[in-house]
């Protein structure tokens, strides 16, 4: 990943979109999931409805959100309710997909966004992370749920040092069922240099789709496990430009996928105001 | 409550604060990060009030806000972080480092809470959930039980109802009633409204009555839940309110980046809270007209009918 | 009560208005009890709000109800919502005041509305009854509740054959809460000759109040007990005319307390449209 | 339901009713006697379908038709009566001498099955309440589950959920898409929607999907929670349907004296069901001026905005 046209954060989130559905309903969490939502909104799937856990369903999508709850996350809504009854609806199975963030994840794909430990413990960790959210109900409930993290040192680990959000727990083949749980699990894991996917008989995380221009040895190097290689390892292809300017338009400031530096490039609220309205297609 | 019903509940923001938010207190917060109680929660700190144990759902600039005022004992909640722009700095500050000092986390899920305050409304003892099973959550957090459902004897959680002392929710719409109208996503606040044992509506507009019956499948709580009604317009900056101004990003970023630094953080609540005598004062310091740019932006996508 | 210039029905209306204080939240059910609401806030009470079970909360009443779900219901209300949305936050004691009728109340306040059996049983009752309704969860609910319903023969029993709606149960002090109820039973039964109120100590049910021209043996021999007689026994004032005129405004074509008879009186639907939005003061 | 979601679910009450509502399947109706689904009930009792178990809270007109129609096998509910106007003829003539035939009984209080909704349509086994401790329906229905609750020992009573086959639900507008908006009271529609397997919305006017996100915070039920969409003017007549048209007192009163009489009743029966094709039929039949005249009423105490 040398010299590439798109971040690690645009293929992320075009990668994930892929995930979507047309007609699907998609349950989507903050950060570049939103992104992502959008993305596929934009270009392959027109039709797919997007739930946010604040109480909105089926939104628009004029304008990227930077919280679940923001007043965007309600634009055009076709239904506008409440958190719990979401979560409810999330529980009846009436939602296909979820799409969660987190910062540690295990060969089971179980999630962590609670605390990284470090040398010390819950009470006092390393780093205090904001804890589950939704994120535990999403992957409590949904049948099939996209992860998404950067593949980074101390992120694939063998066990996560608090387990928020359920995968395969410790997988065993009824583990989710005898705990109690509705969804199906994770059905892969979207980084920046590769997509994970799990086995149907051993719950283990494997190795599914490479990036362009990405090493096997790199990958396995930063994942915490012996990790598994599918026996027809996929090459993703390059994103397209079409699927560029799609990602583009959905963060049209680049403040999700560019954070503070994009911050800082604008020249203020006026600017941010302006490519926001002249981007959202409203 | 039963006696509590009058035609006039209004009262400024001073004094139902001063009224009802009081040292050691159980409290929560409508919206779910738009349509937050900024107002309120810089009220709460300008007034000193202290060992709050709040219970909540998700919260970003609120909680961060009061933890780093020290006014936070307690948290019983889903998520303290700051949205797409990053961790929350005066939460993590005080969770690892104990500046300026530690508090009680007690982790739910949002589902978990959610259900915590449906069964407050309901007057029920708890509710059953199928979140958070099998997981670390149910380990440091005692007060959730799982049990076999009497019915088919599926494994299912069970999380106690919730009855914070106060509930503070700020609203589109209100009449001086009490009945408050919400448009856009309602979050927890139906709920949150009849499971404290006192609820103070912030608006950004009070409304007559007769304008409340227009429109009475949009009063999402009725005037028997509630104890005070104040305007505040603009009550919810930086924070989104559906139909009237949008999400000042650049605002929450610039906060962000102050608040990482702890004496850069007491500087912005001296300028922004201590400083300014009340919400007019801090609106006046943000800027009247980016406060105009804002509700134009968020008029472009969103407006309320009548 | 012989060639009064008032029937049974408005008697029992003006009667159980006022047991409504004005500002106060009343739960009320189907019948005579929504007239005698109607009439409470065009007369004494205005600010009293009426709560219907269908999801009505603070309604104009403007017009009267047939069915608590009726469109009326809904006229002009402070919030219109669920079912099970009123019967919570009736669980949660926000109303002070319900309104009740029943076929049969034995000496504890009981109310059956289920079936009279007869010499028979209740899966093939002499007749059967409509159910609890909204009933049972006014009489386990709310604090204050007044039932209406006529003192004739075999209505005032010592055990009513089905307990549909909990009273004092068996009588013992703490009977209610050793069940687990909220509310503390019925405040008074208002009939067509007399209004009964219940012993603090004994919960048993006493003569509070007769109606002028009425005599207490008559009202002793059509109650299935010893009834005990209040040492200060009241005898209720004439209705008013202006308690009569509100009455019968609050039901102008006296189609709830005249029945069949006023029905077939109209000439037909035009003139019961006239009638009803005519005395609306809409 | 997942896979069930498309532009085009718009169908005729024919097809829905013979597509979802089968032989011995149990179901529910939406309103709260006004907005009942008078409309699909005929079409149920044309097409001859029979065992149906009903699982309700509050029936009028809608039971005692199906009841005298030999429709009905089983009924888990709380109130079969009349309203102001008396007691149910043909339930009556059922329960105390079978006449067509006997059903089963299970009785529950309207708080009752509307926690057994509640508890449907949040998938989980079972509710909480206080309702129905102390009395008779606890000793003839053993399915109310009287337990002592694990946080503070108090009795409540536990109700089971409720999941019937099918739940129709008649609103003021829908999309193709199966959007439900619901202005006025909304009973326990969108919970019997969100408890049934199959939903089926019949309304008085199909509108386009650009005007449901004028106002989302009216769609009380969400596409996803829909499998069919009926235009189904008038279809709650007699009922009122708020903001469309009044309640037919006169009518229900005509129904009411011809339905004590066995022969009269299936005389009515032969004349407004069977020998009418479609509800159009029976508009007809009704008088279309008459319909006109009950919604010049209904509007002159209640409009719908927009």
């Amino acid at each position: 990943m040398g010299n590439q046209k798109y971040t690690a954060s645009e293929l992320m989130a075009i990668m994930t979109a892929k995930e979507f559905r047309d007609w699907e309903v998609a349950f989507v969490g903050i950060g570049i999931p939103l992104v992502a939502g959008i993305t596929a909104k934009r270009f392959h799937a027109p039709n797919l409805n997007i739930v946010y856990e604040s109480g909105c369903i089926g939104p628009q999508k004029y304008r990227v959100d930077f919280n679940v709850g923001d007043s965007s996350a309600a634009d055009g809504a076709l239904c506008l309710t409440s958190e719990w009854r979401v979560f409810s609806d999330m529980q009846c199975g009436y939602y296909d997909v979820g799409v969660l963030g987190a910062a540690q994840v295990d060969k089971y794909g179980n999630l962590n966004t609670t605390a990284i430990f470090g040398s010390q413990d819950y009470q006092s960790p390393k780093v205090r992370l904001p804890g589950s959210g939704g994120g535990n109900d999403i992957g409590s409930n949904i049948g099939r749920v996209v992860v998404m993290l950067r593949l980074e040192p101390l992120r694939f680990v063998e066990k996560v040092d608090y387990l928020t959000t359920p995968g395969f727990l410790d997988g065993a083949p009824d583990a989710r069922k005898r705990a109690g749980l509705l969804g199906s699990g994770p059905a892969a894991v979207v980084t920046d240099k590769a997509l994970f996917r799990f086995d149907a008989s051993t719950s283990e995380m494997y190795l599914d789709t490479i990036y362009p221009g990405v090493d096997v040895q790199d990958i396995k190097s930063l994942v915490g496990w012996e990790l598994k290689i599918s026996p027809d390892l996929k090459v993703a292809s390059e994103p397209t430009d079409e699927e560029l300017a799609a990602v583009r338009a959905s963060d049209p400031a680049n403040l999700i996928m560019g954070g503070v530096a994009a911050r800082k490039r604008l020249s203020g609220l006026d600017e941010y105001i302006e490519v926001t309205i002249k981007n959202s297609g409203k | 409550m039963n006696g509590n019903n009058n035609a006039n509940k209004q009262m400024t923001l001073k004094d139902a604060i001063g009224k009802y938010v009081k040292d050691d207190c159980s409290i929560t917060f409508g919206g779910f990060i738009g349509r937050d109680c900024v107002a309120a929660v810089h009220e709460i700190i300008r007034q000193g009030i202290k060992n709050l144990t709040v219970i909540d759902d998700s919260k970003t600039d609120m909680m961060d806000l009061l933890v780093g005022a020290g006014a936070v004992k307690r948290w019983e909640g889903a998520y303290l972080g700051y949205g797409a722009i990053g961790l929350a700095p005066n939460i993590r500050r005080s969770v690892e480092k104990g500046i300026p000092a530690k508090f009680e986390l007690e982790d739910w899920s949002n589902a978990g809470i959610s259900m915590r305050y449906l069964a407050g409304s309901l007057n029920i003892p708890f509710m059953a959930t199928k979140s958070m099973l099998g997981t670390d959550i149910l380990k440091y957090n005692q007060r959730i039980k799982v049990i076999n459902d009497p019915y088919a004897g599926e494994p299912v959680a069970l999380v106690p109802a919730a009855h914070p002392d106060v509930a503070v929710i700020h609203v589109q719409r209100a009449d001086a009633m009490g009945n408050a109208q919400v448009w856009g996503f309602t979050g927890n606040d139906e709920n949150k409204a009849r499971a404290a044992k006192h609820t103070i509506i912030t608006c950004e507009e009070i409304v007559a009555t007769d304008e409340i019956r227009r429109q009475g499948n949009m009063t999402a709580i009725p005037f028997y839940c509630v104890d005070a009604v104040v305007q505040v317009p603009y009550g919810c900056h930086p924070q989104s309110c559906y139909g009237y101004y949008a999400y000042d990003v650049l605002f929450c970023g610039d906060y962000h980046e102050a608040a990482k630094d702890r004496e850069q953080f007491l500087s912005w609540l001296d300028r922004y809270v201590f400083e300014s005598e009340d919400h007019a004062a801090y609106c006046a310091k943000v800027g009247w007209s980016r406060l105009q740019n804002l509700m134009t932006m968020e008029r472009h996508f969103n407006r309320i009918p009548g």
